[in-house]
């Protein structure tokens, strides 16, 4: 078996890493002719075939996502879900794309028309600029730049103002009320975001994606374990941007409507909720890269996919999106503020000054990892639970959000006329 | 700087952020000169690209694209609605001209100086960034913390802080709720 | 081929249209958005100097961008503080009309 | 790399089509009558549960709002320098702790501070 893995090994032919066959055709491209005229044939065309496998990828994504998802939410509500088209309801997707499509799309008459139509094509491209830094595989990223942590968090800031473009230019108070609480929130959490993601970089020593899978790979461990902290952060924070259950506030349809969304109907609607999915599918992708070794998964990549791995991670992560989606209640605003604020975020900082001492004790004292990484993984987990629990219990986090339960016979005596 | 691909990039992009930056000047709606501003931020981003450095692109992107558009806009949705006009004086005319003298004598310098032209193309700009900002630039990374926690202390202070007099109404019933467990 | 005077017109084309911005504009909100656009102006014209210009550190023209990133946002956000404050005192942005310490 | 960066200017463009095409095969199905378009006053109008719109709809919000995006833009700035920081931070690790503990500490005090004042309550 060595043997047959050794010889396909970067041949074309070798589909573990779907990057191969790509890299062989653009070689030959830029073979053509003298070696050099036709390097931006090879170019256009890799820039193609990249792009258009991560449309067609997120396409496909989000059509089995909303299957997904019906699915399982309504399972933990004890319903069955989509299961009329088709067996298992799995035409559903389809059903609902042609559905949209041919309702009725209402532009409301006082809105802003050009950023009304606006809004739901340019907030795609956030969501696909994510995917097109993600490594697929050793070689299968779209475009692997040097910066890739901090990239990954800006373009994530552009959304916000995208969903105050859909708010604003409905002409609706609910939806611009949804859109100011959704941008609120979402700056709130990306602080947290952003310095949790820095205890990794600060680990590893890298910012490029691939590069933090091969840490991963070269020390044998997924930094789940080492980054336990910064894991649970990470993932807190990202969650509540993507405006799903417990923390959407910006489209919360008991309270305002639909939010950002209200005058959207037809297709228009449509992509919002498709980006809703994609988004969440991005988070879920980060995560399973920065703390579950990507598409690395203990040298058995070497026998699966690298892809198929990084799929499988991706599809099995989401399922913590569903569930939190499926369980949690929707929190409001003040609260999910205070919980960014003064929760997430003097942990972030804890988790930072942490790991920066760590890496000088790693760094100044020469020991090898072999002993110092179980060391630090058995230290960072104890501590994020001590500091979790310690943060929650001495702040009172778990004390003032549960209003006092009425006690029926004391209360109904004490408030009686003597 | 030569090749197909950066040569109309640069193209594509010195349009783009300067027509961007024109509509932010003759857009009406004054949230329409905000998205102009956004997307202005957005294509210089990618000049810094074009021009090897990453990681500024990034920090332009995040820092001018996320967050000072987010306080633009939140700046003017503070004020009403009838304040959300352009509001022109008559200033365009002898601003225009300033404009105009400015560029043009920039441009002038820019052509009859001799650049000591060198290229340097950074792989990559984060490691020796931060390098520079541990050793040569120690104190004005410390510096510019102070000037950050300033420039919060003055703004928490001149918008309000804890004095905020929104009307009780306003504010709803989960602030006062909170209001009272403290 | 794009060299560094190109990058040097569109830098100064740009500080040129922030600079009328700044001036006609009455609302204090677009003045700032200017100043913005002056200062991105600035920015794209060091990251030019530190792309093409012979130097022994030419990563300075990076941190000197940083920093300014760093004083320009420090500076929108308590300029926008103070035009928040002065709507809430006076009930207009319009620079024309804050005009108390004119004498 | 230069040439990665602009991988990602193709995706802008695939990430306009996608969304694109579904709105054009949208517009198209209007045009050949398979969806309805009749649009009335009513539907027209804006939606707020039934009852009439009253007012301008682009409300005044209150300062709260600013408040936080004040502190998001401060500690932002915070993470573009402590990014270098941390990827240049094994070659000057210890003098590197303690410029990061300075730094960081002077903004926790920014932090304690706004939140002393309330800043971070949201009202």
């Amino acid at each position: 078996m060595t043997a047959l893995s050794g010889f396909l090994l970067s041949q074309w032919y070798d589909l573990r890493d779907l990057g191969n066959p790509v890299r062989a055709l653009i070689d030959w491209i830029n073979g053509w002719g003298d070696g050099t005229t036709f390097h931006w044939v090879g170019y256009i065309v890799a820039g193609l075939i990249g792009a258009a496998a991560i449309g067609l990828f997120l396409g496909i994504a989000m059509l089995s996502l909303i299957w997904i998802e019906r699915k399982a939410v309504s399972r933990i509500q004890i319903r069955y879900g989509p299961n009329r088209t088709g067996p298992f309801g799995l035409l559903q997707p389809v059903a609902d794309a042609l559905k949209l499509m041919q309702k009725e799309a209402l532009t409301p008459l006082a809105g802003d028309k050009i950023v009304f139509w606006l809004a739901p094509v340019v907030i795609f491209i956030p969501t696909l600029l994510v995917f097109g830094v993600l490594p697929f595989g050793p070689k299968m990223t779209a475009a692997n730049i040097s910066v890739a942590v901090l990239y990954i968090v800006a373009i994530g800031s552009a959304t916000p103002l995208v969903i105050f473009m859909a708010g604003w230019s409905s002409n609706n108070k609910y939806s611009l009320l949804g859109a100011m609480r959704g941008i609120a929130m979402a700056i709130s959490y990306e602080i947290p975001m952003v310095l949790s993601l820095l205890g990794v970089v600060l680990f590893t020593g890298h910012m490029d994606l691939n590069g933090i899978v091969q840490w991963q790979q070269k020390y044998h461990v997924w930094l789940i374990v080492l980054q336990p902290l910064a894991a649970l952060t990470y993932f807190i924070s990202a969650s509540a941007e993507l405006n799903r259950t417990p923390t959407d506030i910006a489209e919360a349809e008991s309270e305002i409507v639909a939010g950002y969304h209200t005058e959207y109907s037809g297709m228009k609607f449509g992509l919002f909720y498709a980006v809703e999915l994609g988004n969440a599918l991005a988070v879920s992708g980060i995560w399973a890269t920065l703390f579950f070794g990507g598409w690395w998964l203990f040298g058995l990549d070497r026998w699966i996919p690298a892809w198929l791995i990084f799929l499988g991670k991706m599809y099995i992560l989401y399922g913590a999106l569903i569930i939190t989606r499926g369980t949690l209640p929707r929190l409001r605003i003040d609260q999910l503020l205070d919980f960014a604020w003064k929760f997430l975020l003097p942990l972030a900082l804890v988790n930072v000054l942490v790991v920066a001492l760590e890496v000088t004790i790693w760094q100044e004292n020469g020991i090898s990892a072999g002993i110092v990484l179980p060391v630090f993984a058995v230290v960072n987990i104890l501590l994020s639970v001590v500091l979790v629990v310690g943060y929650v219990q001495s702040f009172g986090f778990a004390r003032r959000q549960r209003p006092r339960r009425a006690r029926l016979i004391t209360d109904t005596l004490a408030a009686m006329p003597q | 700087m030569s090749g197909v691909g950066p040569v109309s990039a640069f193209y594509v992009l010195a349009v783009l952020s300067i027509g961007s930056a024109l509509m932010v000047m003759a857009a009406r709606s004054i949230i329409h000169a905000v998205l102009f501003l956004v997307l202005f931020f957005v294509s210089l981003a990618a000049m810094f690209v074009l021009l090897s450095a990453d990681f500024v692109a990034v920090a332009q992107l995040l820092v001018y694209a996320g967050a000072i558009g987010v306080l633009v806009v939140f700046a003017i949705l503070l004020t009403p609605s009838r304040e959300q006009r352009g509001m022109e004086t008559k200033f365009v005319g002898p601003g225009l001209l300033a404009g105009a003298v400015v560029a043009g004598t920039v441009i002038f310098i820019a052509f009859n100086t001799n650049w000591p032209t060198a290229s340097n193309d950074f792989p990559s700009t984060v490691d020796a960034i931060g390098q520079a900002l541990l050793n040569r630039w120690a104190l004005p990374f410390e510096i510019a913390s102070v000037l950050l926690i300033a420039a919060m202390i003055g703004a928490i202070v001149i918008v309000g802080g804890r004095g905020v007099d929104l009307d009780p109404g306003a504010a709803g019933p989960s602030a006062r709720l909170v209001r009272r467990e403290r | 081929m794009v060299s560094l005077e190109h990058f040097l017109v569109v830098g100064a084309v740009l500080f040129g249209i922030g600079l009328w911005i700044a001036l006609s504009k009455r609302n204090a909100v677009l003045i700032l958005m200017g100043i913005e656009i002056m200062l991105n102006a600035v920015n794209l014209t060091l990251v030019a100097f530190s792309r093409f210009v012979k130097s022994d550190t030419p990563i300075a023209g990076h941190v000197f961008v940083i920093f300014i990133i760093t004083v320009a946002a420090a500076e929108a956000s308590v300029a926008l503080a103070m035009v928040v404050s002065v709507y809430r005192n006076r009930g207009t942005i319009d620079v024309d009309q804050i005009d108390l310490l004119r004498f | 790399m230069l040439g990665d960066w602009g991988h990602l200017g193709f995706l802008i463009l695939v990430g306009i089509a996608l969304p694109g095409t579904a709105l054009v095969v949208s517009v198209l199905l209007g045009l050949f009558k398979i969806r309805p378009k009749l649009p009335n006053s009513v539907k027209l109008a804006t939606y707020e549960c039934g009852v009439e719109t009253e007012g301008p709809s682009h409300v005044q919000f209150h300062v709260g709002y600013y408040v936080f995006a004040l502190l998001f833009v401060v500690f932002d700035i915070e993470s573009i320098f402590l990014y270098p920081w941390a990827v240049a931070y094994r070659h000057e690790a210890i003098y590197g702790l303690v410029e990061a503990v300075i730094f960081i500490g002077v903004l926790v005090l920014g932090l304690a501070y706004a939140w002393k004042k309330q800043a971070l309550v949201w009202r």
